[in-house]
């Protein structure tokens, strides 16, 4: 009487297509956003905004807000927040700064001892949270203020009354990891494309782009490591499940408060990566670094998908994200709008692009 | 003796870091006690708040700045009327003694701006870009519409955030977008100053007249070697320091200038910039 | 008779100003169905929790294999071999059948970076679920899509998959369908007769007879006593799970065990 | 014969690509309690939530009162007079008993500024409860920290208060004691004897043949047919239940219905 | 057998004081903090700081904040975030500055005006948030920008290129609505009291403390509004499950979309308040108005008891949590404490205030 289900054709589903199956996926739901902002500046923008030198120039920006985006992403995706992370630019460029110009320390260990003050903050931050049981919000915006004035103190202390401590760029001008963390990777290739006439050249005839910046390298692997990690290992089986739901991970055998404090430390070590990126790469640190860069991480998170809620979310989402922001902040200044508009038109475009993300990836799933 | 500073920068900012240094080194050298404080973000109705505190400590002097003058009215005449003498610094030049403030410490940002203007007009500029960290700081709007007038040439301001990546890339795009822009004002040396350098340099364009307000260590090397054509030093070192020394006197001895004292501008180019350096990267200007 | 693999005494488990427990006393042989029965509100899902280290007892001690026993988090209980079907499932609604099903226990593949072997674990969720009477459509729908009794069977078959020395179910069968709750009771069967002792709740006094092996009923947080199995009958069972209150009158069309 | 209060024709749900449901047909009569059975997954919660306002259709025509209707909301629903128990309960743990009742619809005194009447509300809240063999402890305790069964008889007791024309019960019984589950049966019973139409789901054959008066079995989507009550004994209707599939070896002990 | 239960004496509850009981309230949680607070600065700030004028002087701001804070602190209890009251306390101000001085409207019609503007651009919000189904923050967020760039692009083109627009005190100066928005109440009370020697006096003779200041009483006024329809209205039933589970709200009946939009249109008109109450009394208005409210708002209602999620909170929570806010902000100026320091400070206060009150609840109700 019953119809006797086959496995492999069940009468219950109706057939659908690869892209429906596609844009299912919370990490491609972004690209819809990324496709309508450049369409928008491909009509709106001098033509030198999607030249090569273009591109890299509005991926710079892109990619060091993009670290912090996916750092924050994963940590929504586990049920919390850290607000701490824009200070922590600056106080770990502090650390840093002070490793290398001060006590001339060499990278080699200048980076792992940043990374390990880094780490150890947010340690703090995460057991914290756990042992009041209080919102991260709240603790990690304490941090925030925290790390902010520490980063001053600290400064003035150690440049005798500067907000501003230099010098770094001639400190590390010899040591053989600079090139990891500084610069532009493949200079040859570029000068070599450039001499074949494949890309423009400046005046002096050296190559107007003269190689991919090494920070979008960086935003390009952790973007890589962190899909992995979210989709691939046991790992992210637990972030997921904390953030669900952290009672129902715990009963099931998750480890929720090891998840939580390692994403904290995470956090805290991808505002560390940044922060020694930006110091080598300007020489310089000084106490307003990474100023709002908390906002704007969580800002590239929720476009990519993530939600405030946790439990949901993907890195590859927080890449697109951080790539539409730094599109739609960088581009305007390519297009004949007035400037003072500058901020209707940034949320304007925001909004659009989020909206267009929604309603394209509901059409395509068919909810509601 | 107990003076407090109110200020409309905060602590952080390198141009008020540096106006709190020398109010601090006033305090040594008279034997004050001297309390710099400053709201959080550029906020006039905290601001007020903060002289309202002051006047509550009943302190033998207040200095302030006077960026909103209608804002801060109220509270900087309460200081007044309780009978505690009050210096203002920095910006407020033309409502200082209208508010019952005995005297003014400071240079206007608007004649500043002018100053720049006039300066890069000489030098050749046609076309520029006025770069703004934080559109609304009424002082920092100021210093542009000084600058736009003075200019006399088109002038387009471009706001940016703190952050010097950004302030890079968004320089360079407006310079490549608009390749008759030769001239780029920045309202802050760290942060603005220098990468409007380095976005220049990565542009190959050795035409482009780079200018400054405030000084930075680094934006004074790029003045010395010539990739940049000068910063605009208020030398407000000595609107910290001055207006305490004289609030200090003024306990002590009831001395008082007899009027205004003008801190700026001062333009440091190519010949002064080394000369400055090592005293920017220790907080003094 | 063996000994038993864990020995719970006098457990007191207070919320606030709340008495939840007030002294249990209960224990679970290798090899046996322990049915744990009672009213609405009498603290079984507590006493359970207690047991699997969700919640700390105010008072009262835990033996576990003969030696005293604190587990500070579920995945201690786990890792000493009791899995758990809590009354709420414990299952994240955002995440699909397989990730649900291995969560806190995903196997790995490869063998540098240990990666979560996600194929297989796909194949075992199908086939479990089948075997328990549900045909999944694919093993990476999100669970908070699946219907009621869909859901508890993707609980029950994580536990009866992870249960090693002790399995804990609290009303398993509450939203199965006939077929899978027959199934459900063949699987309790099974695991008893491979020496695994079972926690079972319900307040079906016919499925808790059909498996029980030994009933302990609880009321206010505290045990009535236990009984073995052929010393009581199902009518006196239901009396006791009543909490000794009258019923309203429609047994008679129930035939007296509901 | 009466007409039905609301009759639902070849109603149909997709979610995406998943089919819930394919074509049901289904009404209720004023004073009768019509059974609505099926396997799991069968699609019954699905149906009623299209019987609530919850979801739309995709397609089928609802007829309420002889006038074709379109619910816009389950608020909608609930003006019309129809009451709901949902599988998952629809209610919020942070609230207490009475603010969870009372949710949507609460009393008010007062005659310029409406102010939510807490004092009635607790007294009715605990009055209700208590008929239904529940014992609060306060009505302000927080629906989160109550047990299974007393949270499933809040449910309960809200839509009986609040059902005016239909009452909707979607497994009522799945967590309750025996002694709460007579009396929701008993309660179906009484309001059936009001005039109110009754829809009731459950997996307990028992429980259905105790109450209901017509029977609607659901298979994958599609209806399996209609019985009216003396027309079908308990071993078919467990039959159609299963959906035609074997059932595990333990009927024996369990006589046959489970 | 069965012991039988007597509904009035429960043998499963303990019996509890009523210290206990108050202390259970989320609305008290907030006492430990502003109690830790006080006797923090009671140690370390000037005398001054506790005299009268004092008082008023941090109670001023923490009234500001705590109008948008009782908002967000509803909003929040609702399930949502509005991240542009900060924008739109400078887009309102801009308005009301606007009306008053270059259309020379009397207040009666000026208020009302600006507050349906902000209640439209509420509207807007909610019916977006409730059409996509994005979250509220994005949404929000891209109004915290358009607003303040429309601030901008509107202070620009009525005050002919400034940022700021002022004479508004000379605007209303005459009105008779002015004085139940700026300026002090109970001002012959106080003179009275001056006189009786009861108030400290300046040198000229007026009291230091000229009254209460309006702002002060909206706050209360606020605060006990948002209490009762919380505790005591069916719309506060609304607001609590709509945070609490919007599904199950909306399947039990709740209008769970009326709940939400009017909650937008409220917060949107309490930052209008607040920017008619600071725009009369500073006499203009800038750009930079209100900035980080949005955030600071959010601070006091989480300081407050409220959860990030939703659906848990009170309006009296958030507000002991802006008064926590202002006295820690406003009293570190009191201490001698060097103002490099004060971030630190801050930050620190705040993590001790929750800290403590979060730990005297855990004690006084036994959990866990
Ligand atoms: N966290 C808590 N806070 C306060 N009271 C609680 C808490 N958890 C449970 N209770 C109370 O303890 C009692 C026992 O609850 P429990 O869930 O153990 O009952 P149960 O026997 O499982 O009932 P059911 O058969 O309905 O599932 C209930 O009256 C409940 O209200
Ligand atoms: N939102 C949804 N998205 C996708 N599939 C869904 C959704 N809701 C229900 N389904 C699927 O539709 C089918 C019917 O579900 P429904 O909840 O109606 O079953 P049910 O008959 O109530 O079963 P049970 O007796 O277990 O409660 C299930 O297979 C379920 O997986
Ligand atoms: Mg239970
Ligand atoms: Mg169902």
């Amino acid at each position: 009487m019953a119809t006797q289900a086959d496995a492999s054709v069940d009468e219950r589903i109706r057939t659908e297509t690869i892209t429906t199956r596609l844009m299912k996926r919370p990490e491609l739901g972004a690209i819809g956003g990324v496709i309508l902002v450049t369409i928008f500046f491909f009509f709106t923008a001098s033509p030198a905004m999607f030249t090569l030198a273009g591109i890299m120039n509005f991926m710079t920006p892109a990619a060091q807000l993009g670290i912090l985006g996916i750092a924050a992403a994963l940590l929504m995706i586990g049920g919390e927040f850290d607000l701490s992370i824009g200070s922590m630019v600056a106080f770990a460029g502090m650390i840093f700064g002070v490793l290398v110009v001060n006590l001339g320390l060499p990278l080699i260990l200048a980076i792992p001892l940043t990374m390990a003050f880094a780490a150890m903050v947010g340690a703090v931050n995460g057991a914290i949270v756990i042992r009041t049981g209080l919102p991260s919000f709240i603790v990690t915006l304490a941090f925030l203020f925290i790390l902010r004035g520490a980063s001053l103190v600290g400064l003035k202390m150690f440049t005798g009354g500067a907000t501003q401590l230099r010098g770094v760029r001639d400190a590390v001008a010899g040591d053989w990891l600079t090139p990891l963390f500084s610069g532009h990777a493949f200079g040859g290739l570029f000068r070599w494309m450039a001499e074949q006439g494949w890309v423009a050249t400046l005046a002096s005839g050296t190559p107007t782009v003269p190689g991919i910046p090494v920070s979008i390298l960086w935003f390009i692997a952790v973007t890589l490591v962190a899909t992995f990690v979210l989709l691939r290992t046991p790992a992210g089986n637990w972030i997921f499940a904390t953030g669900g739901d952290r009672h129902a991970a715990s009963n099931s055998g998750v480890p929720v408060r090891r998840v939580k404090i390692s994403l904290f430390m995470l956090t805290a070590c991808a505002a560390a990566l940044v922060a020694i990126i930006t110091v080598i790469d300007t020489g310089s640190t000084d106490a307003r670094r990474g100023f709002m860069k908390e906002f704007e991480a969580i800002i590239a998170a929720v476009i990519g998908g993530c939600l405030l809620t946790g439990g949901y979310g993907s890195a590859i989402g927080a890449f697109f994200g951080a790539i539409i922001f730094g599109m739609v902040t960088i581009g305007l200044t390519y297009t004949t709008f007035d400037q003072d508009w500058f901020q209707v038109f940034l949320g304007g475009m925001l909004l659009l692009a989020v909206v267009f993300n929604n309603a394209i990836r509901k059409r395509v799933t068919g909810e509601r | 003796q107990n003076i407090i500073v109110v200020a409309h920068g905060q602590a952080n900012d390198p141009f008020w870091s540096v106006v709190k240094n020398g109010a601090a080194m006033a305090g040594e050298h008279t034997g004050a006690t001297v309390d710099f404080r400053a709201p959080e973000i550029f906020d006039m109705v905290a601001m007020g708040q903060l002289i309202e505190a002051a006047v509550n400590q009943q302190p033998d002097g207040i200095v302030v700045s006077i960026p909103d003058a209608d804002a801060l009215g109220p509270s900087i005449r309460r200081a007044v009327e309780a009978g505690i003498p009050v210096i203002s610094m920095n910006a407020g030049a033309d409502v200082a003694a209208e508010m019952g403030a005995l005297l003014h410490v400071g240079q206007s940002e608007f004649d500043a701006g002018v100053t720049a203007g006039e300066r890069l007009a000489e030098m050749g500029g046609t076309k520029a870009i006025c770069v703004n960290q934080e559109v609304g700081n009424v002082s920092l709007d100021q210093r542009c519409a000084g600058f736009a007038e003075g200019f006399g040439n088109p002038v387009q301001v471009i706001p940016t955030q703190n952050d010097p990546t950004e302030v890079q890339s968004r320089v360079r795009a407006a310079l490549e977008s608009d390749p008759e822009v030769d001239t780029v004002l920045g309202l802050g040396a760290s942060l603005v100053g220098e990468p409007a350098v380095a976005a220049v340099e990565a542009l190959g364009r050795d035409d482009v007249l780079i200018a400054s307000f405030d000084l930075s260590a680094g934006f004074l090397e790029a003045v010395s070697d010539g990739r940049a054509a000068f910063a605009i030093d208020q030398q407000q070192y000595l609107q910290g320091y001055l207006p305490v020394v004289f609030l200090a006197l003024h306990a002590e001895y009831g001395l008082m200038p007899g009027g205004d004292v003008p801190s700026g501008p001062n333009l440091v180019t190519q010949d002064a910039a080394g000369l400055v350096i090592d005293l920017s990267a220790q907080g003094i200007r | 008779m063996t000994d038993p693999i864990i020995h719970m005494d006098g457990i007191k488990k207070h919320f606030g100003n709340v008495i939840a427990l007030n002294g249990v006393t209960f224990d679970v042989r290798p090899g046996e169905c322990h049915c744990l029965l009672g009213d609405n509100g009498a603290g079984k899902s507590t006493f359970i929790k207690t047991m699997s280290g969700v919640h700390k007892p105010t008072e009262g001690t835990i033996t576990f294999e003969g030696r005293p026993m604190q587990f500070g988090s579920p995945r201690d209980a786990m890792e000493a071999g009791i899995a758990t079907v809590f009354q709420d499932l414990a299952m994240i609604p955002l995440m699909s059948v397989t990730r649900n099903f291995f969560m806190g226990r995903e196997p790995t593949k490869g063998r540098f970076v240990k990666r979560f072997d996600l194929e297989t674990a796909n194949r075992i969720t199908m086939e479990k679920m089948k075997s328990m009477g549900i045909n999944l459509r694919a093993p990476d729908q999100a669970v908070g899509t699946l219907s009621g009794g869909e859901r508890q069977t993707v609980a029950i078959a994580r536990a009866v998959h992870f249960g090693a020395k002790v399995l804990i179910l609290d009303e398993p069968t509450s939203a199965l369908g006939v077929r899978q709750t027959s199934n459900v009771l063949a699987t309790i069967a099974r695991v008893r007769s491979q020496g695994v002792g079972v926690v079972f709740i319900s307040h079906n006094v016919r499925h808790a007879m059909a498996v029980g092996d030994r009933f302990t009923v609880l009321n206010r947080g505290q045990t009535l006593g236990t009984a073995d199995k052929g010393h009581i009958d199902a009518a006196e069972l239901q009396d006791l799970m009543a909490g000794g209150q009258e019923m309203a009158k429609l047994e008679g069309s129930l035939g007296g065990t509901v």
